[in-house]
């Protein structure tokens, strides 16, 4: 294993006091627990929006965190759910007296930190309205498992829903509008290469030279199948397929096509799958209203891609062209 | 012969140190079939456990557990913190006060952890979870007629649930989203619930 | 060789068509020759800013065209500089008027390339001045030699070189304010793994699973040493040290710091990084007034970073504050 | 006997072979101490030039080497694109509208182009570039009483300056980065530069 850390069990701390040095200007870094929250929060009447998870995801959560998006983030350990505490510190932080929303990345410890945040915060009468994000299509969904995990989709809720808030819009109509931008949307990854968290200093799967894992999550888990590699045009077609196959839509649909690097794969790259992409969402009369392309939803120095798209509305388009300023994502601003 | 304040303490010792001494096997059973950090995130939060006991004074079982509790709901994260957080929580509840625990109480202590686990995971028998090595060893320690051989029994009990956990394909947590591919492989889980039963049998067989 | 894409001569126009489609609103992408162009250029009475170079940079340079940087970028093959007549080309498409300047990393293909489309434009009477950034320390300077690369600077240059055009400035006074940044900006690179150019299908070298290769540029070459790794803080002292020994500073002096990634290492392990050059900073009494962390002058999916501090004057950091809106750098717009 | 059109043709078709042919050996001569882009680039601009020269009429030597210059200048990029580009360029003008070219006008146009590829470059002999092997293969052109014996000799005078670059420590192109670490590497240029010579030698041959 090789990485630009100080000691496998520093990282986030470390990391942490980068982004402390870096953006002290915008964002209040705290350590005990671990929490990127915005330097003004909590923004009166405004709902608040707090979202967490495991770090090795760089960007999101705290590069996210700004005006026009997140109030704070909660980061945990490697692709470990950060605790309950952190999770009700940030709620306290960032609630300007209109309500705070937890968006939740669907994996079972997400959540059920999350919900343990939620019972422990019963008593600060702070009103929260949990948005859960599930839109992979590499899992199959079902009543008896844990259910789709929440990937890509989770940035474009977050900076929806950042712009929705900025806007005055209520705690209900929030989280309505973020519910509705997961339900609309859906995704699908694949890795040219496995991980290595700092802790483990092992790969997260092995793979032959000549292989690629289709289906992967965020977390270095396997995907649903491998197959040899072949052209950044089959690859597209791999990812597209099955979200087209799951996502209701009809020709002369405006969709958000978000192409996103697993953290190891260059630039040159992502925008020769968005080529493909584009083609393939042509083809099935889809117009590409807005696009997002580069390392957003990361999983350490994986190499790959993940492909999102979401059926975009009006007040989706209104609030993603919105102005935001975080350190990850800024326009208008 | 009962189990008090000291032999929980000897207990909780225990297993934080089988969590050291186990991290990476149960990291490599993790990163089979799940992100690889069960193992560091058990004894992440174990080794808080034990500062958190040296702290403050701990007048009885109850108290100790409790203590385990919050230490790791508040230091583990993923599934696990909040499931052996809530199993210690109920267990410590249920023991409230008392200063000598015998095997009726203690077993209903784990029958409570046992449901606490259940109503926050929403598994079932059979999902491939820790609940595989939880559940048989509740129930053993419920059939048995005294403390030491009823340990023994729920240590068997954990460990062939825990291997029966192999061909199993797993409808919760991460492995979940492998489907079948997350069959052949044995539940971290399951594994480390294993090592908190054999801690427990050592802690009171000596 | 395991990448996205379709076939290793086609890279480079795959790329860009996935430009074309995702910014196609922005810019304008020529392919016979390759260039990506401002949408709205010529700018009437702006000086004109066009920079060219291998690709495999990414964003480096097409990702830096747009208002208040780059009027038109120049991409050739990977690593493999671009010809007089794409350079010949943008300046036509770009001078508004008030001249143009090539902004040239020092490399001898870049150079003479440039060289060449500056006297073959002779006849189009098109004023057009050079920006020669030249800040690698790891390359010793010399009279007799190629001199330094360009690297990390050229990003900086280009940014600050774009506020002053965008402010009226003359090609003069535009041109100096590029060549002071450069004058005072210095900047070394490490690589944790070599990358692997499409053509070429090998890695550009060869690191044992504990080394690392200090003093490398942005092409894969080898670089001046090698050594088993260390922590980051000993990564970023390594780095920092010949910058600060090169850089003539005195404590007080307000810095731009930037920590770049190669391409294939996350965020996560740059903010690390940033955070130790911070401290380094720190102690030799320099302020770091601006900062910039992020993937912007690649190698491919090399892992690796590299370290930029530039010494600050209040037009500098007007100019760095100044509007920018592209593909990769945007603020204020 | 002297150099036509036909045979100028041949030689360039010749070399556009050999640069394919050596394309990997040069990106592996590249990649030790540069880019590793040197035998892509050089292949890709001969195919170029040899489009080119199909799609027009070639009335004579010059018209020839003017025409694959413009196609390496405009489709090579990096150090080789300006440096073949305008050593084809001089040696172009040199030889421009003469149907036949002896020994003496052909060596003088080789000068010529030398000394455009130095002033371009700025360049010294020593300094580990192709003018190690650019340069004795034109004096030994100079020094030859006629065409075949001469090129045979200049072939042999640029294999030897190519062979000799391996020691040296490079002071110019990308090599130069290196310092000390680029000596006992052959330069790729050099290499490339031996392969004009041959496939000119071999034109005139048959
Ligand atoms: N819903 C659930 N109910 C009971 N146990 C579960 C559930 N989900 C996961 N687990 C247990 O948690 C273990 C994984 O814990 P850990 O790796 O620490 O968390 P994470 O999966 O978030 O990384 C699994 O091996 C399994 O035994
Ligand atoms: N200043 C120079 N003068 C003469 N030849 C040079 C000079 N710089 C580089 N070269 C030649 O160019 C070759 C490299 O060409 P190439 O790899 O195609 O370009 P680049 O170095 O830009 O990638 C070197 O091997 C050397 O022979
Ligand atoms: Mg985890
Ligand atoms: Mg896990
Ligand atoms: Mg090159
Ligand atoms: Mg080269």
């Amino acid at each position: 294993m090789k990485k630009l850390i100080n000691a496998p069990d520093a990282v986030v701390a470390d990391a942490l006091r980068g982004v402390q040095a870096a953006h002290g200007d915008r964002v209040r870094v705290t350590f005990d627990p671990y929490m990127v929250v915005r330097a003004d929060a909590p923004v009166q009447g405004k709902v608040g929006l707090i979202s967490g998870g495991g770090s090795g995801h760089e960007p999101m959560h705290g590069g996210f965190v700004g005006p026009g998006m997140l109030d704070a983030a909660c980061p945990g350990e490697v692709f470990t759910s950060p605790t309950p505490d952190q999770m009700l510190e940030a709620t306290k932080a960032v609630n300007g007296g209109a309500g705070v929303i937890h968006i939740v990345k669907n994996y079972t410890g997400d959540v059920m930190n999350f919900e343990m945040a939620a019972e422990m915060g019963k008593g600060d009468d702070i009103e929260v309205e949990t948005v859960l994000t599930n839109d992979d299509v590499a899992v199959e969904d079902s009543l008896y498992t844990a259910g789709r995990r929440g990937v890509g989709v989770t940035v474009l809720v977050e900076k929806i829903c950042g712009g929705a808030a900025d806007d005055g819009r209520n705690l209900h109509e929030v989280a309505e509008l973020g519910r509705r931008v997961n339900a609309q949307g859906r995704s699908m990854g694949m890795a040219l290469t496995p991980c290595i968290t700092p802790a483990s200093g092992e790969p997260s799967f092995e793979l032959a030279e000549d292989e690629v894992e289709i289906g992967i999550g965020i977390h270095g888990e396997p995907g649903r199948f491998r197959e040899k590699i072949g052209p950044a045009s089959q690859v597209a077609e791999r990812l597209t397929t099955p979200i087209l196959e799951d996502l209701p839509f009809s020709s002369g649909d405006k969709v958000l096509a978000f192409v996103n690097g697993m953290g190891g794969t260059p630039l040159l790259e992502l925008y020769i799958v968005y080529a493909e992409v584009a083609k393939i969402a042509s083809e099935h009369g889809l117009t590409i209203e807005r696009n997002l392309i580069g390392n957003y939803i990361t999983s350490l120095e994986m190499q790959g891609c993940s492909i999102t798209l979401v059926k975009l509305d009006d007040e989706m388009v209104r609030y993603w062209d919105a102005p935001v300023n975080t350190p990850a994502l800024r326009w208008g601003a | 012969m009962a189990i008090n304040r000291d032999t929980t303490l000897d207990w909780i010792t225990r297993f934080a140190g089988e969590m050291g001494e186990h991290r990476q096997e149960l990291v490599r059973l993790d990163t089979a079939i799940g992100d690889g950090d069960h193992g560091t995130n058990m004894n992440r939060g174990m080794q808080k456990a034990l500062e958190k006991l040296q702290s403050a004074e701990q007048p009885d079982p109850g108290a100790v557990l409790k203590t385990v509790a919050m230490a790791l709901v508040s230091s583990v994260g993923g599934a696990a913190g909040p499931l052996y957080g809530t199993l210690f929580l109920q267990m410590g509840a249920a023991l409230a006060g008392q200063a000598e625990v015998d095997l009726p109480a203690f077993a209903a202590a784990w029958r409570k952890g046992m449901e606490g686990v259940q109503s926050r995971g929403k598994a079932q028998p059979g999902d491939k979870t820790m609940l595989e090595a939880l559940l048989p060893a509740v129930e053993a320690l419920e059939q048995a007629s005294d403390l030491d051989s009823g340990l023994s029994a729920a240590v068997t009990a954990a460990e062939q649930g825990m291997n029966a956990t192999t061909p199993l394909v797993a409808r919760k947590g991460r492995a979940s989203y492998l489907g079948e591919r997350s069959a052949g492989h044995q539940d971290p889980g399951a594994t480390s619930t294993f090592y908190l039963f054999k801690s427990a049998a050592e802690a009171l067989a000596d």
